[in-house]
Parts: C-alpha cells; structure tokens; sequence
C-alpha cells in the first residue's frame, strides 16, 4: 500500500463500494464491514482496522464516499480523540478493546480533565488515583464533559502522585463509566439547556492494564488529546446533519448524529447571530431608526472585519505562509461579536426583549440569544486566556511569574471542593 | 437629600435589608419564580403590615405614609438586591402612582387606602404589541359612553397584570390626550393571558378589553400626570436595578477572592482586580444618578424629567455590564443555572428595555434637558 | 485577492517600507511638517521616479502602470505607517482618481501623464465651511459661460491644496448633477490660504474661487463619478490608518518591553499585556475590512461602497483607539512633544473625521449594503 | 493664645489689619509684616514666623482677610509642601534659613521627586547622593517638575543606600537650585503647552546642613510631602485669579499669580469641557443630529453621575460619615469622561475637527480639548494606578508579588537612563 497515487486510491474506494454498498443495510452491520476492510479509518494503522493511508489521503476516500452517499464510520464526539490517544499512547490490549467500537459507533466516549476545583488551569486536577491491591481507585470530581451520560468509557486525567510539581503528578486513564461509582448529572445552563455533565467519583475502580503511557505523564499525553481536540474544534461544530434520504442506513445515520449533537442546538445562539440583524430591523420595523443603524453597523463591522481576518489566516496557511497573528484573535473577536450584536438585538426587540419562547416574536431564537452569549467568552478558554495566549505566543510578552510549578502540588493553594 | 440620606431614610434601609436577606433568599426567589402567580402573599402581607412598605409614597389622607419618592427608591433598591418577588413595582409602584399622580381627590381617596394596606393589587396597562411606553406609542382609544368609557384592545408587558385585582389602562380620551382609566380586573369582558418573561422574577401579561366599562381618572393634565407617572417609575426603577447591580457586583467579587487558580487568588491576578475596580465605577455612578434622580422629583427640579431619564439610561448599561463581567468572574460557573448569577442577568437585561432603552432614555434626557449642562 | 497578497504586492511592499524607513525617519517628519510646503520635493522625485509610486493605479494609456486599488492602498498603508510627509494622498489618491473616475478618454490622456510622472501636483476641492465630503453637503454652483464654466466661492479642507499646479473642484452643474471641474491654480482668480491642520503632517488650505474658468471633467455619470472617488479614497485613507495604527501599536509594545517598573518589565503586568492583545485585535481586524474593501473596489463587487464605508469606519475607531493606548503605555513621556507618540494621535485625530467620520461612513454602509450581512 | 474662641480671634484679626492693610503698600512690605505679626501663616509655629494656631481655625483668618480684601501670605504651587516638609522634619537652621522667603513669595521651590527611569514608582528614585569632602554631591535627572525654571531651591529625594532595599536607600535634600550643575528644561507636550521641565544634575553640591530628617528616612519624608500635596491638590488647581481691583498690592499679586499659574491654562480642556457640549453641538448645527444627541447625552450621563458621586462623598464626608467607596472614584471617572468628551466634540466639528488654532471656531479651544485629554488618564497617577489603588484599599483584593522591595537596589531590574 505505500506511494498510492490519489487516482489508485480513487478507484479502489469505488471498487470496494460498488461491492459492497447497499443503503438498505443496518448501519451496525456496514460499520462492522468498514472496520474489516479498513475503509472506515483508512489513516489507522493496517494492523488496527485500517489501511495505513496518509492522514492527507483521507479526504480523497471521503469524497468517494460522498459521491456514492455512503456512510463513514462514526467520527463525532470525543471518540475520535480517544482513538488517537489510544493509537498513540495505548497498549495493544487497550487498541485490540477499544478501537473497533470507538469506530463502528456501537460505544461512545467522554473526556474527564477539567474539574470544578480547577477550572481553567486543567494541570491543577485533584481528582486522586491510589493504587490499592493491584487496581487504581479513583476519587473525585469531574466537570464539563459533554455526553457523560450516554458515555460507555472516559478519557481520565486524575494524580498519582502527590510530591510530584503540579504537571508531573498527573496520570492518565480509561475509566469504565458503567459503575455504580460513577455519578452523572446534568449541569442545567442559564439558559435551559444541558450541554455538559458533572461526574462524580467516588471509589471508582481502574484495571491495572487501563491506565495509558506512563505514570506521571497524563499531563503530556492530555496534551496531545488536547492538541487533537483544537484540531478538529471545527468539524465537531459543523452541526452535522446527515442526509434526508429515506433509506435504512441513513435514518439510522441521523438518529446517531441527532443524539451527538444534542448538545449543540443553542450554540448558533451563543454567537449572537450577526445574520438576523437586518432581518430582525426591518421585521421589528426599525430599520429607520438612526441609532439602531448605529448599533447594527457597529455590530455588521466588528463581524465581517472577524470573518475576513479568519479568510486571511487561511489564506496564509493555504499559501504555506507561516500563521500571523491575525491567525490567533478569532475566538477573542467572536466574544466581542457576541455582545455587540446581544446589545443590538436587545435594542431591536425593544419591549419584546422582556420576553422568551414563543412569546418572542422570533419563535425564541432571539431571547436564547440574549440568555446564550455570554458562554462564549468562557467555552473553549476565556477571554482573559486568550489575551494571556496572545500576549505571550504571539506578542512575546513576558510570562508572569508562577508560584505553583515549582513544589510539590499538595503544598499549592487550591479550592475545597464538594 | 440628593447627596446623603437621612438617619431615619439609613435605619429604614437597614430594617428592609434584614427582613429581605431572611424572606428572599435565593432558594425563596427560585421557589417563587417557578409559580404562576410569582410571590408569596404571605410575605407580601407582613411587608404591607410590619413595614407597611405599601404606603411609602401614598398621601397620609389616602391611608398612606406621605413620604417621598426618595423613600420609594430605597425600597425598590433593596428589593432589587434581593430580587424580591412581589407585585411591588407593578402594583405599588406603577398603579398606585398613576391613581396619585391622575385621581381626583375623592378618587385618590377612594381606591389609594386598598394599595396602601396591600390588600389592593393593581396593574398598570400601557404597552401595546411592540410599541413601548413612551406616550406616543399608545394609541388605544377609550369611547364615551354617557358618562363613563368604554375601552377595547389588547395591553402587553403588564407587569403582574395576571394577579391584579384593578387595572390602569392608558388610553386616548375623545379629545385625543393620554388618559388613565380604572379597570376593575375582574369584570367578565377583560381576558388576560401570561405572558413568558425572560425574567421570571417579574411576571408580564396580556390584558384584552372588550367594550370594558372604565372610569377616568380626572387629572386636568392627563398627558402629563402619565408622564410623571413615568418619571416616577423610572426613578424607582433605577434604584432597582443599581441594587440589583451592587449585589452581583459583591458576589462576583466575594467569588473571586474565594477560588485559587494556578496556586493563587483569581482576586489577585491584575485584571480581575481591575475590573472589580471598573465593576464599582460603574455601579457607584448609577448609584449616585439614581438617588440624585428620585430626590429631584421630590423637590419639584424643573428638570427632573430630563435627570431621571439619565439616571434610567446610566442603569441600563451600568446593570448589564456588571452583570456581564459577574457571569465573566465566575467562569463556567457562572452560566450554569444552579448559580444565582443568572436571577440577576436575568432582571438586569429584562430592566435593560423596561420602561425604555438606554437610547431612548437619552433622548427623553436631552428633551427635557433645561440648562443642566 | 481579497485575503492575501501576490509575491510581487509582498516585494513591492518590502521595498517600499525600506524606502520609507530610510527617507522618512521621524526626524525627517519633524522637519517636513515644520515647513510651509509640507514635503520634500527631492523624496517625491524619487518616489516617483524610482519607485513610480504616483503612477501606480493610472491606466497604462495614461502614462500609468495600470495597477488596481489594492496597490494603491498598500502604497498608502506603508506611507501612513512611516507618516510620509508627500502630496501622495492628496494629488494621487484624490485629484488623480477623481480625473480617472470623470474624465472622457481625452482629458485622462491629456491630465493623467503629469500624475503619473510626479510633475503634476493636484488637489481635490470639495468641503464648503462646515460641511463634510459627503454628496449632499455640496453646493457651489458652476456657471456656463459658453462652452466652458466659471466658479464662484470657497472651498476649505484641501489637501496640499497649496502646493497643487492644478485643482480639480467639486460643484454642481446647471443641471443640478455633482461634477467636478479643472482649474488651473495658478489663474489670478484663484486665491488660497493655509489652514491650521491639528495634523501638521497634513497640510490643509482654503481655496477661492472668483468667475474663475473652469473645465468639465466629461463623465456621463458625474454624481456617480464623484461617489467613486471617495469610495477609492476612502479604501486607501483606511488602509493609511490601519498602518498608522500598526506602527504605533509595534512601538508601544516596543516601549513597554523595554521598559521597567516595580522591579520587572512593564510589559509583564497582566492589565499591559492584556491591553496590548486587545491593540492587536483592533488593528488586525481593522486591516482585513482595509483590505478586503480595495479588493472589492477591483473586484467590482456591487457591494463595494458600503464595504468601503464598513471599513473606514473600523479604521476611524481602531485607529483612535490603538492612539489612546498607545500614548497611556508611554505614561507621561507619551504626552511630550518630544516622543513620537503624539505625531500619530494627531494623524488619527484628524483622519477620524477626514472623508466623513464613523458614524456618517456607517450609515453610508448600511445604505449600500446589499445582501451582505 | 491656647484656647482662643472664634470670636476673639475674628477680632484679633480685624485689630490688626485696620491698625496695618492698606492696599497701597508694596507686595513685599506687607508680606514682611505679616511674617513679623504671625497672621501670614497663623497655624506655623509662634517661634516661626507663625501664632500656633489649630490648622482647623485658619479658615476663620482667611474669611477676615477677604473682608477686607487683604492680602494673605504667598500659598500657591509647591511652597506650601516645602514648608510643612521643613516644619515637620527640619531643623532650626533649616526653618531659619527658608520659612520666611517662603512665606513672603520671594523664593520659589521645586520638587524633585519623580524620574525618567521609574516613572509611577516614585520610590524606584536612582538619583544618587554621595558624600564627599563633607558635602553631597548630586548625580542624575529628574522629570515632571513644574516651576523648575524659576525655582530657587528644591526638594530632592535621592538615593544614598545602594546595599538598602529600595525604601530605606533614598535620603532627603534641600537642593540649591542656582548652581551650573543644575541644568533646567521645559518639557513640550503634544498639546504645545510646557507644564514641566526636566531637571538634569551633574556633580551639584548639596552643604551636609541641607540634609533633611535622618538617612535613608527620605521616602518616609517624601511620603508626607505628598500626603500635603494629595490635600492640597484641590487648591492648587483652583484655578486663582486674585481680584481686578487697581492698587498696586493687587496689581503685584495678578503678576504672582499669573507667574504660578502659568502651566495650567490647558486644565480645563484636559478635562475635556463637557460644559460645552450642547452649546458647540447648536452652534455647529448638529443638534438635531440623533447620533450625535445620543453622543451627547452619553457623556453628560458619566459626566453628571460623577460629579453627583463626588458630591455623595463631601456630604458623607461633611456628615462625619467614614468615607465609601464613592470618594475614591473620581480621578478614574474624570478619565472617562475626558475620553468620551474627547470622542464627541469631535463628532461634533465634523472636518474642523483637522484644524487647530484659530482656524477652529471655538477659538483653538476645540483643538485643544482633542489633544489634551489623555493626559488626564496619566498625570497625578496613572488609570491603572488608580485602578490598583480601588482594588487593593477600597475593594481589599489582595497585592500582587512584589519582586522589587526585599532585595539590595542595587540588585533590583530597572531602566538605564540618559
């Protein structure tokens, strides 16, 4: 299989698709053949369901898929993160265990990193692992995680060792989430909805030969998940929808999705959604009035100036360039787009701004706008952390100086928690 | 008074924030706000009666205790810190002031005492569909009938207009000035449907009148007893929310100055510290325009109108930037529903568009500007 | 080419920053803007004859190198960044443009080539006292006096308009229609008079006019052609600011690096770093709108002009505001007369109402805006 | 004099000046005879040149003066510091030497506190002072002097310690400011005005005599000027014009006080006159423009909130009540307005905006606003001073780490200067 071309590679997919795709199949069943024949994860490893393909290849063998509206393997969520933490750091018994169901979407994966204690500074996790005759047991709590509630396994950042500075006491796990030790609650939102869990740990139990990479270095490897993570931040939000074709396989596709991205329905919302502004003007009849031109144009100028600097950056990357800063102040402006166009909204609602659901004359969606924006400059790394980035990556301004790299984390101040 | 408060005015303020932080604490506004009719009467009842907090600004012959609406304000501060739910604003605030600013005196006599006890809940009925308060956005018109009026047409945005037992309805008499009529809630041609509110704190409403039978209040200037009537509660209203505002602003930074983060307070890294320093600029100017605003009714400025639309117009942004920052301090925290901030970003953007925007409160500011600059 | 530039814009680029680095160090801006004409004639001879820099977006019949707008603005992006002391914006942004955008074939061939060449030194008279460049603060009027026009009155904000041999002035014609009209400045109708500008790096005048003869630019849309010339000079007046505003963000950032307080590095404490990723912000985002609005002007988009406007109103407030930070940064030494601090606040200053201030750009957006948003 | 009622002192006073004023006199003549009767300076010390009265009953002497339109002692600019530093921490020969040509206006004093290379640190001082031959010798260059130019002598904080830790290295000095080793330039400012001057000293001599209080009790000394400066602050800028009456004493006094108040024209526009909003926005016809009202009455709103907050603070503080937080906010608040007055008289003039001088039609004033406000952000303590101080005194959050206080000086990072 080395130094295929992409028109070799073309004409295999299609091979292996006319063969075998069938529409009217159960979706478990073509994943099952997927994760045989590779086509699944063609990146993966031969040995480990795949087909050893470059990582740059595997658009090529999507777009086949495309064309034959074929379905893929199970790609949202956390699981692809966990694939490539495992691939990368796991044993051959954790990849033989868990590779295939991460890939035909039979189990489904959380992350267990950031805690209530800590949060924004992830290596201050203090959720414990002590190994006890022969097995790790884990004690804690864990927050912010997405889907723990249907989740089959976690990806368990937790410390093993209490001497150790603060980035070298920290292990990494997979957790089995189907123990009675394992508490999930939905942590509601301000605004209605349920996007993320709280976990609780209490005596949860870890095999021995569950524990990934070495012990002391979980913050290296949750890096790594990490870096993956911000990778594919843009995919995961594509809001994937499936196809409307009526076959078997497809509806079973779309109930997949639908349950993946639950979680997702109000972030349009949290990004104050610029798109609805003149729209909502001229609806609401106002579109004459001076100062809400004001407010609109204030707003329309911060968001199409954010939208052409994230042009530019891909611009850049596309030509080879090396990223400018202009590569690094999309997430800070969306926050300022995000309250630009929350104030205008409100202004253009007038009275109706009092209002939500379907008293809202815009079925809601403007009321969950004005509730939503403010998760976005927290989500992902807040706005104080961003400037902190840009400062120091970008500007090369000077680190502050830190107190809690250099001794042994159990002598940190820190929050009691629980 | 406009600068300072009197002994009595600081002990009154005292007495209303213990029996506020012991009556409406978060797990009572939490319980309240879930219910159809968003208070409890039996807190409502010892409010009117221990601290008769009904009667501030209703005239001693009226059943009142004549004070001003300095004294208003305070109360509606408090209240807004503690996110009482009660029909205060609705009732006290905004019905009882339009039948004090429009009744005659046999009509002010009649039906102020029932406000002044509590046992009378009234609401005032102004909004229709997307318009706003403002006089010239209301266009319903009352027809005479012999003596009396008849209205017909729908009201939204009536604060407590679901628990009110009389309604004010502002509507335009033959000759076309703004009138305010009394409405008995309970008459069988009036249909009134809850509206969802953002802020569950405060509980809006629709109110349909259907050849309604009404009485009008006799004010000689009608146009202008709705506007003071406005100014009034404009006043109150951003003492409310700079209470409202104060409040978060101690939380966040009681938050702050709790949690550690890379080994150290948050409350000690530089740009919380001045934000919290922005945080109290903001509030304390809000604060300042807001006690200068109600004083200035009570002592009759010629431009108290243009200084209480300011002192509403300085709320708005004060109240939604501190409560934006307060959600921003508290981290992810901060957007769960189990944490308290979002009662008050809640009421802070609900109060951001109530009784008008900060823009068109700056208008009616330089409208009624006088020689203030 | 909306989102990068071509390898030839990038060295056109270096080049150019390299010539303005050498010739037009602060010192020099000093001593030019000190000086009654403002320039230095032998830098604008090599500007135009070495690096051809007049002739940039003149059509190549002309005389021109036949170059778009984008160009044009990284020319002016690189000139507001070294503060160029030169009559670029003011004879070949404005008057050039404005005889490319209204001329027939033969006036282009006939006016364009001194352009191009350097020789010609033009000014655009639009501004009457008070008013704005905006279409409709416009109101001279020429007078047919058989074939040709005479003008009468007073035109004020030109730039360079004492220098320029020929002006190209702005009036409406019998039919009431904008246009815009020759007059060759050196005719003894013509009086001129320096005005103060805050920005002594750019030098504005007053301009009369007395029955002076005038020659019709022959455009057939002439209200249209005058529109196009303040969209070209506004996308090249933002690109201007935004690298104003970049050179002073780059140096405050410079000064705080290397400057110490308290023991450690300004550039340490969290509020300056966290003000400076907030400079950055402003001026990144403010030369995309830059950028993207020259290319739309090339691309003929037909939402250019109102993306023009966007983004002079995102350089007015980006470039203000980064002047602010940046003289609070220096500290005190920020505001003498000795730093170079203040040479680009007062540049910022002043382009932030040259060619209409934000607010009157945003509404020119809005009103052009399509189905942009 | 222990125990004098208000009454009696009233009279006292009238005794004297019906036995003494006359309008007619020489400036100099009568502030001799104030010196010799006490009633220049009545709250100094009997022995010098004072009656020792409480500071608090000084007012009651003023109100007599000004009925009679007398002329008091000379008080304005940096004398009135120069003498309560002496009073307090000088000795006899020190009080002999200076009290009295301070108090009679024919001497002049600087302060030479604040230096090019530390900026807000005041204590970061690294002029040196070392002795020699039994004298001082002054090395180095201090900045943001008003009234160096005509000042006859100086108080000067330099470092004596270099081994000390930064507070306890600085000394105290009366620096004779006619020596050809003191060397004094105006400071130009954007704004064209010349408030300050910088001061640059090489080798100049300062008598073993002059030294002021103990060595290395310089910044505690400092710290006291300063504190008389803080209170004194409002007075200074008062903005004095004396009367326009025609005798010759008020003529001499004009010609005084126009000499000190010479660098602070440009006060008021650095304020960024919101009093001339309304009036500028009529007169340029742009009243009726709604961006421009809403501009308008923005600024009025902060503008009007803080002068409101200000008054809060005098009626707690008149009322005996302990100072809220609502007296530590204005110096912040000024900037705000200042910037956003700034921002709208801009608008305001439209493209006169680009003009300066008389070409502006208010005269230069406008023009003068527009580049004067930012240094209302800096001057008398940074924003981000102020805003330190809100959140370390007023909000009690606590310090950052300091690095720079426990260490020799010597060791401590700082700018090289010069």
């Amino acid at each position: 299989m080395t130094e295929i071309t992409e028109n070799e590679l073309r004409s295999q997919v299609r091979e292996y698709l006319e063969a075998n795709w069938d529409p009217n199949r159960g979706l478990a069943e073509w994943r099952e053949m997927l994760a045989e024949s590779g086509w699944g994860m063609p990146h993966w490893p031969k040995d480990w369901l795949g087909r050893g393909l470059p990582l740059g290849m595997t658009a090529i063998v999507d777009e086949e898929f495309n064309k034959f509206g074929a379905v893929g393997a199970a790609k949202m969520g956390i699981r692809v993160l966990a694939a490539a933490t495992i691939l990368e750091h796991g044993t051959d018994l954790q990849k033989e265990k868990y590779l295939k169901g991460i890939m035909t979407g039979t189990e489904t994966w959380c992350q267990l990193f950031s805690e209530p204690g800590s949060g924004s500074d992830l290596a201050g996790a203090a959720t414990r692992a002590d190994f006890k005759d022969g097995k790790w047991v884990i004690n804690g709590q864990k927050v912010w995680t997405t889907s723990a509630h249907h989740a089959d396994y976690a990806l368990l950042l937790a410390r093993t060792d209490w001497d150790a500075v603060k980035h070298k006491g920290l292990s990494y796990f997979i957790l089995d989430m189907h123990q009675p030790a394992v508490q999930v609650h939905q942590l509601k939102q301000m605004n209605g909805h349920a996007s993320f869990n709280q976990v609780f740990i209490t005596d949860a139990v870890v095999e021995a030969s569950m524990q990934v990479g070495e012990l002391g270095e979980g913050w290296k490897i949750a890096t790594t998940t990490l870096m993956h993570e911000r990778r594919g931040a843009d995919s995961a939000r594509r809001y994937e929808s499936g196809t409307d074709r009526p076959e078997r396989i497809y509806e079973e596709e779309r109930q997949e999705i639908a349950t993946v991205m639950a979680p997702y329905t109000w972030y349009p919302q949290r990004t104050g959604r610029v798109d609805l502004l003149v729209e909502r003007a001229k609806a609401m009849g106002v579109w004459d009035d001076p100062d809400i031109r004001q407010d609109i144009a204030k707003t329309l100028t911060i968001a199409k100036s954010a939208e052409w600097t994230a042009r530019r950056a891909r611009a850049a990357s596309q030509a080879g360039k090396p990223q400018g800063p202009e590569g690094s102040i999309g997430k800070l402006a969306a926050s300022i787009v995000a309250r630009s166009a929350n104030l205008t909204h409100t202004k253009i609602a007038g009275p109706n701004a009092m209002l939500t659901g379907d008293e809202d004359e815009a079925g809601g969606v403007v009321a969950e706008i004005l509730v939503s924006t403010p998760a976005i400059s927290i989500a992902g790394g807040t706005d104080e952390i961003q400037r902190n980035i840009i400062s120091e990556r970008i500007l090369k301004m000077p680190k502050e100086n830190r107190t809690d790299t250099d001794r042994p984390f159990r002598d940190v101040p820190r929050n009691q928690v629980g | 008074m406009k600068f300072s408060f009197s002994e009595e005015q600081d002990e009154f303020r005292t007495a209303l924030r213990r029996f506020l932080q012991a009556k409406s604490p978060t797990t009572e506004v939490r319980k309240q706000m879930q219910t159809d009719q968003g208070y409890d009467p039996g807190i409502w009842q010892q409010m009117c009666e221990e601290l008769a907090l009904a009667s501030l600004h209703i005239p001693e012959e009226c059943g009142g205790a004549g004070f001003g609406i300095a004294d208003l304000a305070i109360a509606c501060e408090e209240m807004g810190r503690a996110l009482l739910c009660s029909p205060y604003f609705g009732s006290v605030v905004l019905a009882a002031t339009a039948i004090r600013e429009a009744g005659s005196d046999d009509q002010k006599r009649h039906f102020l005492p029932g406000f002044a006890s509590g046992e009378t809940i009234g609401a005032l009925c102004a909004v229709e569909g997307r318009g706003g308060w403002a006089a010239d956005s209301i266009s319903m018109s009352a027809e005479k009938s012999g003596d009396a009026y008849q209205l017909t047409g729908t009201k939204s945005h009536v604060v407590d207009g679901m628990i009110a037992s009389l309604l004010v309805v502002v509507a335009r008499k033959p000759d076309g000035a703004l009138g305010m009529f009394i409405v008995d809630a309970s008459d069988n041609t009036v249909s009134r449907k809850s509206q969802n509110s953002m802020d569950p704190t405060r509980k809006l409403s629709t109110v349909s009148f259907a050849k309604t039978p009404a009485v009008l209040l006799a004010a000689d200037n009608s146009n202008e007893a709705y506007e003071r009537t406005l100014d009034i509660a404009l006043a109150c209203l951003a003492s409310e929310m700079v209470g409202g505002a104060e409040r978060l602003r101690e939380d966040a930074l009681e938050y702050v100055s709790m949690r550690m983060q890379f080994g150290r307070s948050i409350a000690s890294f530089q740009v919380t510290k001045h934000k919290a320093a922005d945080m109290l600029l903001d509030v304390e100017l809000a604060k300042s325009a807001a006690y200068y605003a109600a004083a200035a009714i009570d002592d009759g400025d010629t431009d108290a109108r243009g200084v209480v639309a300011l002192a509403k117009a300085g709320a708005s942004d004060a109240y939604i930037q501190t409560a934006v920052h307060a959600v921003q301090m508290h981290g992810g925290i901060g957007f769960t529903y189990d944490n308290d901030t979002h009662l008050w970003f809640k009421r802070a953007k609900a109060s951001e568009v109530f009784l008008g925007d900060a823009n068109q409160n700056r208008e009616r500011m330089l409208q009624n500007w006088g020689d203030n600059s």
